[in-house]
C-alpha cells in the first residue's frame, strides 16, 4: 500500500511534504529540464519586494565548508511583474505556489500581502522576516519577537492566504520568536533561513562579498536549523517547514522526526538539480521500509 | 535543453602546467552542445567542496558521443577532478549558457585566447572551420610551455599568431600589443574573446574604438548554472541601461560592447 | 628578517599569535608527541568547574558535514585537582597557560577565579559564559548582556589575571554583550563557543547525542565565527581571540583580518594533531611572503 | 609513543562482502605497535567526511615494516579508504591506546571473535603463538561468506571453533552457543574479546558466571583519538567506584569484569 504523504500548511493541501527553498529554485522553469516540478507538494519561489531590486554587487556567492554564502541582495523584478508575468504561469501548475516576500517596513510586507490576496496561481505567502527594518535602524524584524508579530499581524490583516513566516536562526531565542508570531495569527512557520556569515579573502585583504556578510546555507548548517526546527516544535502548535542544509532523504527525516510537518530543499538543487524529487522518492521509500501508513506519525517523533 | 548525467572519463592527461585535458563520453550533451556553453561539473561526491564547477565545452565529437573539457587545476574541485582516472565518472549538467554568435558561412574572423581561455574558443573554431570561416587566432600565454591548443588551431586552418608574456615563442608582449600590430582583426564579421578579464576588457575596449564587433565569454561565481539563484550577475548596457543578466543563463558570452567592467 | 608575531592579551605576551581551543586540547601532555607545544603563544586547557564533573552521557560526539557536534557536559577533575596536578606542569612549560572556567552560578565563577588567582604557572583566565545559569532557569549567562557583564565583573574583581570572556554565537547581537563585558572589565575577547545544534538518527528515530543537543564546531561554522570578530572587532577595543573552523593558517589569517588579535585552534587538532604548529608556522610565512614587519598591521585590515 | 605519518598504500583487496584488507608502509607505527591498538585514519583530504575514523591493527611486519588493516565499509569514510589505491598515501596517526594484556608465556588462553571484531585478534594471535601460548580460537559472523581470518588462526596453531548464524560453516547459531557448549575456556589464563557490544557484553557475563579473567575491546565515538577531548567515555567499575575512562587513551581493552554496559 502506498503511505499517505499529504501533509496540510494552514488551509493549504501539499500532496507531499516536499517543496523548494525561496531563492533557490527561480521562479520553477529553470529546474524544468531536469524533474517534473508538479510533483512536488509546493513550490516556493525568489523572494519579492514592493518595487524591483537590483540586488547587491558581485561577488555574491563564495563556497565555504560543505556550505555557500550568499548575498543575492534579493534581486527581483518586484510584485507587480511577478503578478503579471508569472502568475499566469503559477495558475497553470498542478501544485502550490509559495511566494515569499520580504519589505523595508511594516506596510511594505501588509501592501504586498494586499497585492498578492486575490491572484490566482498562489497558494501561500511566505515571509521573510530577514530583512533589516528601517525604521528601526537596520536590525531585522525577525530578530525580536515584538517587530516579528508586527509583520505577522499586518500580513495576517491583509490576506485570506496561509501566512507562513520564515523564521532567522541569528536569534539568541527562536523558540520566543515563533510562539510570538504564531500569537500574531500566522498559519505556519518556515525554520530555518540563512545564518549570517561573512568570509575574508586573504590575497586582497577584504571581504570576499561584494556586500561584506552574507547568508549561510547548506549542510553545513544542518545541525542547527534541526536544532531550531526541534526547539520551535516544542513552543507552538502550528506546522513547520523544515530547511537548512537537506541534501537527500536521510536529511529531510531528521527535520521531520524534529517537528518539521514539510520540508523545503534549497542549496541542494544547485549540487544536484533531481535533489527534491530525490528527497520526495526517498521519504516514501523509508515509509514503505518501516511500515508506516502515513507520514504524520514521524513528524516530532524523535521527541519520544 | 540540457540534461543532469553520468558520464564516463575516457581519456585524461596534462597537457600544459597545471593543465589537464579530459574526454567524456556523453552523448546526450555532445549532441545538444554548441561552441561558448559550459558543463557544470560535480568534482566531489562528498559535500566538501559543495558545489559544482563550470568548465567550457572544449571540444565535441558528436559521432563517438565524446565530449572534451579543458581545465586549469586552481583549487580544490579542479584538482580533485584532475586525479579522475578512466573508467570513473564525473556528473556533468549541461550543455548551459548562450553559445557564441556565428557569422555568415566563409566569413572573416577572428579569435583572441588568452591563457585557458582558449579551452571554448577551440570547440569554435571547429564550427567556423566547418562554416569556411576565414579565422585568425590571436594567441597568448605567459609563455611557451603555457601556450594552449596551437596544434590545434593551426590543423583547422586558422592562421595562428601567438604572443608570450616573456617572448619564449613568438611575439615578445601580451595579445593586446600582439593585436594593436596586427590589425587584419579590424576587417572581421567578428571577433570572439576569451581569457582574463582584464585582457578582455582591453581587447574590448581596442574593439569599440575601431568599432568592430565582439563577443566576450565572462566567467562569474556561480551557485545553480541554471539560472535559478542570480549568483552569477553581471552588469550589461542596452540601449542606454544597465541591467543585471545571469552569466549562466544569458551568456557567458556577451556582446563586447555591452558589457560594464568595473 | 624575522617579521615580529608578538602579541599581547591583556598583560599576557604571547610570542605569537596562535594557542589551542579549551576542551580540544586536553591539558596538554597529550599532543606532546606531536608538537612542541612550548613552540605555540599559549595554550588554553579544558574547562574547569568548581566540583569534578561526570560529563554527560554517551554518545557525546557526532560528524556533520564539514563540522562535529560534541555535547561532553564539562566532564573535568574540578579545579582543585587542576591545581594540585597540572599547575605544577603548567609552570614548567616555557608558554603561558591559559585555563577556562565554567560556572553554575555567578558565585562559582567568582570562586573559580579566586582559587586560581595565586597559582604559579597560570597566565590567564578564559571564561566559559555559554553555561546555564542555574538562578536564571538555566538560560546561558552569555545570552544577554546584563548577566555577561556580572559574571564578567565578578571575575574581574576575583582575580588579577587577565580576564578573557568568552562569548556564545547563539545570541542576536554578540557585539552588544561584547561591548557589555569590555565594559564589565574584560581584558579580552574569545570568539567564538560552539554554535547550538542537534542530529537525529532515523533509524532509532532520537538524537543522536546522549545530550540531546550539543556544540557545533569544525570548518563548517568559520563562516559565522569570522563574521562575529568582524562584527565585535568594530564595537570594542580590547583584543580579540578567533576561532572557529580554524584548519590551517589560510583559515587563522581570515580571522586576524576580520580583527583577532590571536587565533585558537580546536576541531583540527583531531584531523591532524600538528594543526597548531602548522598554523603558527603558515602565518610566519605569509608575513615574510608579504614584506610584513609586524603581524600587528594585520589585525583588523579587512576593514579597510 | 605515537606518530603521525603518510603511509604508502602497497595492497588493497576486499576479503568478504564489503570487507577489505588494506597493507601499509609504515615501519614508525609497525615497530612501536602493541596488540590491541589502534590507529586514526585520515579518509579523506577534504574537510567532508571531517574526523578520522579508529582502525585496529590488525596485522603488523616488524622486518618489512608493514602494517596491515581489516575493515568493514560502513560509511562514507571506509568507503573512501577502500578506493585507496596502491602508491596512494593514507594519513595515520598512531599506535594509540592500551592494547591487551599478555599472559605468561605457555599459557592457554581463549580468543573470541564476532564478525569485523576478527581484525585485531589476528595481531593478538601472532604475538600469543610466538609466546607458545595453547590458543582456542571462537569466532562467529552471519554466514560462511563473512567468515573473517579462519585461516590465519589456523595457520598460527591455534584451536578454530566457528559458528554462523545460518550453519552454512561450523556450529548453527551465535558464539556465545558455541562458547557454552564448548568449555575449555574455563580453564585459560585469559579470553579475549572484540566484537559487536551486544556479544561482548553476554561473553563477558559468561566469564564473570565462570569467575574467569578476560578482556574485551570497545568501540566508541572517537574525535582526537589521544585522550584529549573525551569523546569516547566509558563507564568502568573499579574498587566498587564507577568513573567515566577514555576508549581511545585509557582503552580501547578494558578488564571484561570492570566494564558498566548500558
Ligand atoms: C562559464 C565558465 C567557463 C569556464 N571554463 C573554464 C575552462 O574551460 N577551463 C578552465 O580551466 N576554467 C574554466 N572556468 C573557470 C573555472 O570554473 C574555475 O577555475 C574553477 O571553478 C575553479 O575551481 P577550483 O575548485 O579549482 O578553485 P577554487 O578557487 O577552490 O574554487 C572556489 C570557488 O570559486 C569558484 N571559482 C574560482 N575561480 C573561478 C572562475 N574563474 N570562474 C568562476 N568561478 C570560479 C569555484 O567554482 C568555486 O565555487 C570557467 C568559468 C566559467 C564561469
Ligand atoms: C578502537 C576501535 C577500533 C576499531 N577497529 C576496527 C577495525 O579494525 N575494523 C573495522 O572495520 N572497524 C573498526 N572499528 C569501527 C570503525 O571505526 C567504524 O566502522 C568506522 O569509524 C566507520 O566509519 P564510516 O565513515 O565508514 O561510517 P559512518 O557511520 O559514516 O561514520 C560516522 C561517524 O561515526 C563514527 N563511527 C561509526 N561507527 C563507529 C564504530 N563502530 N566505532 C567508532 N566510531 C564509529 C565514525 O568514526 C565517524 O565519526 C573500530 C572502532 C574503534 C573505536
Ligand atoms: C542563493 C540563495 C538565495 C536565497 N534567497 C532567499 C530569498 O529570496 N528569500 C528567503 O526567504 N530566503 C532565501 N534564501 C534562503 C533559503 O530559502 C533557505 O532558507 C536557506 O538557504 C537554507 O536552506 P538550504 O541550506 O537548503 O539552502 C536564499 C538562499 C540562497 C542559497
Ligand atoms: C570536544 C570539544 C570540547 C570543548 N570543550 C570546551 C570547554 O570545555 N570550554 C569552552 O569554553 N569551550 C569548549 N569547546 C569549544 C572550543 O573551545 C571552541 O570554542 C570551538 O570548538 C570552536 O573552535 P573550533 O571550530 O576550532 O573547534 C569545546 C569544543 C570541542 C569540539
Ligand atoms: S549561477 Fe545561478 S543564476 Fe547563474
Ligand atoms: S577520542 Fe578524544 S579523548 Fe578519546
Amino acid at each position: 500500500m502506498k503511505p499517505n504523504l499529504q501533509v496540510e500548511i494552514g488551509t493549504m493541501l501539499m500532496a507531499n511534504p516536499v517543496t523548494t527553498a525561496s531563492g533557490t529554485f527561480g521562479f520553477g522553469p529553470e529546474y524544468t529540464p531536469y524533474l517534473d516540478i508538479e510533483r512536488l507538494g509546493a513550490i516556493t519561489v525568489k523572494g519579492t519586494t514592493l518595487e524591483p531590486r537590483e540586488g547587491n554587487p558581485t561577488p555574491r556567492l563564495v563556497e565555504t565548508p560543505s556550505g555557500i554564502l550568499n548575498s543575492i541582495g534579493l534581486q527581483n523584478p518586484g510584485v507587480d511583474y511577478l503578478i503579471e508575468h508569472y502568475a499566469p504561469y503559477f495558475r497553470q501548475l498542478k501544485t502550490n505556489v509559495i511566494v515569499n516576500i520580504a519589505g523595508n517596513t511594516v506596510e511594505e510586507y501588509a501592501n504586498l500581502a494586499a497585492k498578492l490576496n486575490s491572484v490566482p496561481g498562489i497558494a501561500a505567502l511566505e515571509v521573510n522576516i530577514s530583512c533589516p527594518n528601517v525604521k528601526k535602524g537596520g536590525l531585522a524584524f525577525g530578530s525580536d519577537p515584538v517587530s516579528a508579530a508586527e509583520v505577522t499581524k499586518a500580513v495576517r490583516q491583509a490576506t485570506t492566504l496561509p501566512v507562513i513566516i520564515k523564521l532567522s536562526p541569528n536569534v539568541t531565542d527562536i523558540a520566543a520568536i515563533a510562539s510570538a508570531v504564531e500569537e500574531a495569527g500566522a498559519d505556519a512557520l518556515s525554520v530555518i533561513n540563512t545564518l549570517l556569515g561573512m568570509a575574508i579573502d586573504i590575497r586582497k585583504r577584504k571581504p570576499v562579498l561584494g556586500n561584506i556578510m552574507g547568508g549561510l546555507s547548506g549542510p553545513a548548517v544542518k545541525p542547527v536549523a534541526v536544532r531550531a526546527v526541534w526547539q520551535v516544535y516544542q513552543r507552538v502548535k502550528i506546522p513547520i517547514i523544515g530547511m537548512g542544509g537537506i541534501m537527500n532523504a536521510a536529511d529531510a527525516l531528521e527535520f521531520i522526526l524534529a517537528g518539521a510537518t514539510a520540508v523545503a530543499v534549497g542549496t541542494a538543487s544547485f549540487i544536484n538539480p533531481r535533489a527534491a524529487i530525490e528527497v520526495l522518492e526517498g521519504i516514501e521509500r523509508y515509509l514503505v521500509e518501516n511500515n508506516i501508513d502515513d507520514i504524520k506519525e514521524l513528524v516530532g517523533a524523535a521527541h519520544g | 535543453m540540457s540534461k543532469v548525467l553520468d558520464a564516463k572519463v575516457l581519456a585524461v592527461y596534462q597537457v600544459a602546467p597545471e593543465t589537464y585535458y579530459m574526454e567524456l563520453e556523453a552523448p546526450e550533451i555532445a549532441r545538444l552542445a554548441v561552441p561558448g556553453q559550459f558543463v557544470h561539473v560535480r568534482c566531489s561526491d562528498a559535500q566538501d567542496p559543495l558545489l559544482r564547477r563550470p568548465l567550457s565545452i572544449h571540444m565535441v565529437s558528436r559521432p563517438k558521443g565524446v565530449l572534451a573539457l579543458l581545465f586549469r587545476v586552481i583549487g580544490q574541485g579542479t584538482e580533485l577532478l584532475a586525479k579522475r582516472q578512466p573508467g570513473d565518472t564525473v556528473n556533468l549538467l549541461g550543455p548551459l549558457g548562450k553559445g557564441f554568435t556565428l557569422p555568415l558561412p566563409g566569413s572573416r574572423v577572428a579569435v583572441v585566447a588568452g591563457g585557458i581561455g582558449a579551452a571554448p574558443l577551440v570547440f569554435l573554431v571547429q564550427e567556423l572551420a566547418n562554416m569556411k570561416c576565414q579565422i585568425t587566432v590571436y594567441l597568448g600565454a605567459k609563455d611557451k610551455k603555457s601556450i594552449l591548443c596551437d596544434g590545434q588551431f593551426t590543423q583547422m586552418d586558422a592562421e595562428v599568431v601567438i604572443a608570450t608574456d616573456d617572448g619564449s615563442m613568438g611575439f615578445k608582449g601580451n595579445v593586446i600589443d600582439l593585436m594593436e600590430r596586427h590589425m587584419d582583426w579590424r576587417k572581421t564579421a567578428m571577433t570572439y574573446v576569451c581569457g582574463p578579464k582584464p585582457m578582455m576588457q582591453r581587447v574590448a575596449a581596442l574593439l569599440a574604438a575601431a568599432d568592430v564587433p565582439g563577443e566576450v565569454s565572462l566567467e562569474e561565481h556561480m551557485g545553480c548554472g541554471v539560472g535559478a539563484c542570480l549568483s552569477c550577475a553581471v552588469k550589461i548596457a542596452h540601449h542606454g541601461q544597465i541591467t543585471n543578466k545571469r552569466a549562466c543563463a544569458d551568456g557567458p558570452v556577451f556582446p563586447s560592447w555591452q558589457v560594464v567592467w568595473d
